[in-house]
């Protein structure tokens, strides 16, 4: 096991008044913070605060507030634009409703303009829904083919047809970390890959965003899509990172208010820049709330918090192993260190809804279901998986609890 | 805890373990899919109507104990009804979950009194009205007998 | 002018501790809520409060909290249909990221099913970019025609023609208060025509649902979309009712995760009811914020809300005219009852922009520009107006000030 | 109103009321438009160019005082300058409100010191940036200018 990790989990634990609740009786063992992660007291009070200070549309009044609601949703832009190391932060970050929107925006204007009969977009077996149904979606109108990456059996990338995928395609579009098996896909590689083959790289950093460093420059992403939500941040708000000269030629996509240069009766010229994909009152409060939450993030530390997930994942890897072995199996690669701290379980017999029930009354609160990854589940012969998925609030006493609780369930079911 | 139990009474966890008519049937047999989008659970429902009685039942698909429990429980109990039979058993059955007709949580107003007896087995999910979230589990393969009754046109 | 409202304005400010703010160093007039209203304590005390004891997110876990933000999301969805008489209240309501997506929502999956070549969309020349632009979209891809309802010299509608106009048009898409205007549109008569015509109606209820009882059944109204963060709730989210059978009939508009009953690596199949057009994490937080607003607008009585504006409106108009004759253009109807609490503004030789600007240093907050409604601009020939809009909290202290500061501008310019 | 008094001086509000170069020119001068989306100011900017040099300007359009005031003061002082010297102009005047060349908020480090002699009456505009929002009002036709020459070739 690693050194104890720079993590002071008990003081970050204080941040989290939701970590005092117990309502079933018991200590709450937070384990979803895959599906959303607990806003810690920072982000709520930045948000109320500019509720009960400040709030005021944007970018049509003069008077103070106004001014200064502006200032503060263009200041969260080049927040999120510098947590990911935008080259033109300003220019680069177009917030959208969450992650799911940017991917649609993506396929509806991106691909809109740039994929047809004959083209190739290249997708994964372990995409969620967000990164597959939009490009369903625009295949049935445009007719452009849609192919997969594999997963190998220990549960990583197949890589061995890559360059046979990737010849002749546009598009590769594909999850930096998978929400269901843990997997840490080679980015940097594939964007390199993608790049040599004439492609442009998308990429879904719902999962990897609140783990570790997501650098566009350095991986030289087109495109990268992530959760505020998941982040520690508020819901109602989205981000897609996109390079400025994609940007400048992207149709756009939903219309309204403050996405126009100019409106008549008889058509419209759209706005330039992030602009252009922002139609109607943005989430304003909710950019207040993103910028909280990854200054918060960027105050722990995104290596601190890898670390500690890291440290996470091998104990809890280690105890499934030692006390659950052939009763409890993990969904995902088991001994790699490209590893993100999600796992799934599944046990023989017991189904994921039941595990989560009873995981439940002790507390322990993991998601059970398809986690929108229906074809990986497929690809999996399994029908639902119970999910675990670490945070920076965790520590090993959850891990514990959570293991006593398999325990209880394997015992009613058996 | 207690509710816990309540929720997997001992019928429950036995028809999870050795579900009843499980299986499909043949055409003339209707076939009818039932999803649970929410947690991936699929019901695979087989109707054999004649002379508006079911006179053959299967359940195939796969999901939590409740989902298939309730499917077992179904299929054991509609087995040899009569059409209209099934159709009030479904309202029974939703009422003791205190559901409406489309499932939605049936108002305050006191609730007709329902005959638990004459649920027979199925009343053993009466403990899942306490879990709000896996109600959708058990009335599962009840919306797919509603829906593979009006598709076979009874 | 009429006897006092009901409306205990004092008491009301009590709640909204950001007009205690004094950014200018004077009392807050803030007359921009036609932009966007202060949420008051209540609204943003619920969405702390649900953020810091219950975050999770909803549909998919079974353990406590995010079994209570599923059944507080849902709620809200309860509230919003009752709040506007849906017959099926839970069935009815779908949640979008604001009033303007809801249109294109409504533009992309009524409409993409629905018109094609020779079919008619009637709108008309008061509409806000909202309800224009994602028609005109759809129009490049479709090819239908739209058509566009005049204003008289009065500034109302122009009727004269709208049988003509609804010969053979499937929808009626139009606003119930013009945001600029000021205007009420007679929705019951025209929801009445074009449904004798075979059309349906959309209403823009952004302006009317802050100010009076918006009752879709009576009304009979097939759509309706409006915006919580005008409603005194958060931004982050917004609204579309539909009736239930339209739904029913709609394809999907976003792709992604929680609009799925299944995904195949070769296509999917949609959910059924407003679930369909709800992709990836829906604005939570949001929902519990709009819950409270509409809770805090009902206990106050839109009813006494609406008396409340009329009078404002009618002192404010009172004064322009006594003071500021020749000086000071109202553009929109002066002497109808049938007039919402909304404003524009114009000074002979100052632009609105300036107008807005001292009037900001009198700490009176309202909002310059084309108010997202460029045709009508056109139409009334000028290039912007200064727009005073009341809400709750308004009193006639506020448009004495607002009149002091006309006078101050004009001095300044003239 | 202290800073009212130097958003608005007596050069620009004379600028507004008696805008110069009013009015459009006819081919072979070039035409371009300027919006600001957010406050519905347009612009219209004529520009004759001839062996390198701005002969002829002329500005149209509507919008507030800040805008209108700023194309006025901006033509008297292009017209008759090359186009090397308008570029440079608009550089500096974009200095003096703060702003880099893409009218991001110019970076903390140390402004390179501006000739505000160099600017003439342009020096009057200095005022907006204390008002952000109103900078995009006053940068209008200097962008437009900017868009102007890249389209005329220049
Ligand atoms: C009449 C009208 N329709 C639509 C909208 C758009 O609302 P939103 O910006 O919340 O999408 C507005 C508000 O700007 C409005 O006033
Ligand atoms: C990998 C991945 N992509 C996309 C999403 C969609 O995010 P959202 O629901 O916020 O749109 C999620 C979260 O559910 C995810 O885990």
């Amino acid at each position: 096991m690693e050194a104890v990790s720079d993590l002071n989990v008990a003081a970050v634990r204080e941040d989290f008044p939701i970590l005092q609740q117990t309502p079933r009786g018991v200590r709450m063992v937070y384990l979803d913070s895959g599906a959303s992660a607990l806003p810690p007291h920072g982000v709520v009070e930045a948000m109320s605060t500019y509720q009960e200070t400040t709030h005021a549309n944007v970018h049509r009044g003069v008077y103070a507030t106004a001014e200064r609601a502006t200032f503060l949703y263009e200041k969260a832009r080049l927040d999120v634009g510098t947590f990911v190391s935008a080259s033109h932060p300003a220019d680069e970050i177009v917030f959208t409703k969450n992650c799911t929107e940017a991917f649609n925006l993506l396929a509806q204007s991106w691909g809109e303009a740039n994929l047809g009969e004959g083209d190739v977009v290249v997708l994964s077996e372990m995409e969620h829904h967000a990164n597959i149904v939009p490009w369903q979606q625009l295949q049935a109108r445009k007719g452009f083919t849609i192919k997969f990456l594999g997963i190998t059996e220990d549960r990583t990338l197949d890589l061995s047809n890559l360059d046979e995928l990737l010849d002749g395609a546009k598009l590769l579009s594909i999850t930096a970390t998978s929400n269901v098996l843990g997997t840490i896909n080679p980015i940097k590689e594939l964007s390199a890959r993608a790049h040599a083959a004439g492609a442009l790289i998308a990429v879904d950093g719902a999962q990897a965003v609140p783990h570790e460093t997501v650098d566009v420059t350095d991986l030289n992403l087109d495109f990268l899509a992530f959760s505020p939500h998941k982040v520690y941040g508020p819901t109602g708000i989205g981000v897609l990172y996109a390079k400025r000269e994609h940007l400048a030629d992207m149709p756009p996509f939903l219309g309204g208010g403050g996405m126009i240069k100019d409106v008549r009766l008889d058509g419209f010229l759209p706005a330039d820049g992030p602009q252009r994909f922002e139609a109607g009152t943005p989430p304003i409060a909710e950019a207040v709330g993103l910028s909280a939450a990854l200054a918060y993030v960027s105050s722990l530390g995104l290596d601190a918090i890898s670390a500690h997930h890291r440290r996470l994942t091998s104990y809890a890897l280690a105890a499934i192993e030692e006390q659950l072995a052939g009763k409890v199996t993990v969904q995902g690669p088991v001994d790699s260190p490209q590893r993100a701290g999600v796992l799934s379980l599944t046990v023989d017999g017991v189904h994921a809804h039941d595990i989560a029930q009873v995981l439940d009354t002790y507390g322990v609160c993991v998601r059970p279901g398809h986690h929108c990854a229906k074809p990986l589940m497929r690809r999996l012969g399994v029908n639902a998986t119970a999910r675990a998925s670490f945070g920076i609030y965790n520590d090993v006493d959850d891990i514990d609890t959570m293991i006593e609780a398999l325990h209880a369930t394997i015992k009613m079911f058996a | 805890m207690a509710d816990l139990e309540e929720l997997y009474r001992e019928i429950i966890l036995d028809h999870y373990r050795n579900p009843r008519n499980r299986g499909e049937l043949e055409p003339p047999a209707t076939r009818t899919e039932g999803f649970n989008p929410l947690c991936g659970d699929e019901i695979v429902l087989s109707l054999l109507v004649e002379a508006d009685r079911i006179v053959d039942v299967k359940i195939a698909g796969s999901g939590c104990s409740i989902s298939q429990s309730s499917g077992s429980l179904m299929s054991a109990a509609i087995k040899g009804k009569t059409v209209e039979e099934a159709r009030a058993l479904i309202g029974t059955f939703k009422q003791m979950l205190s559901l409406g007709d489309n499932d939605e949580v049936a108002s305050d107003a006191e609730p007709a009194p329902i005959n638990l007896r004459s649920l027979g087995e199925l009343a053993a999910l009466q403990g899942v009205a306490k879990f709000p979230v896996r109600i959708k589990c058990a009335t599962l393969s009840w919306n797919t007998l509603a829906q593979g009754l009006d598709e076979s046109g009874n």
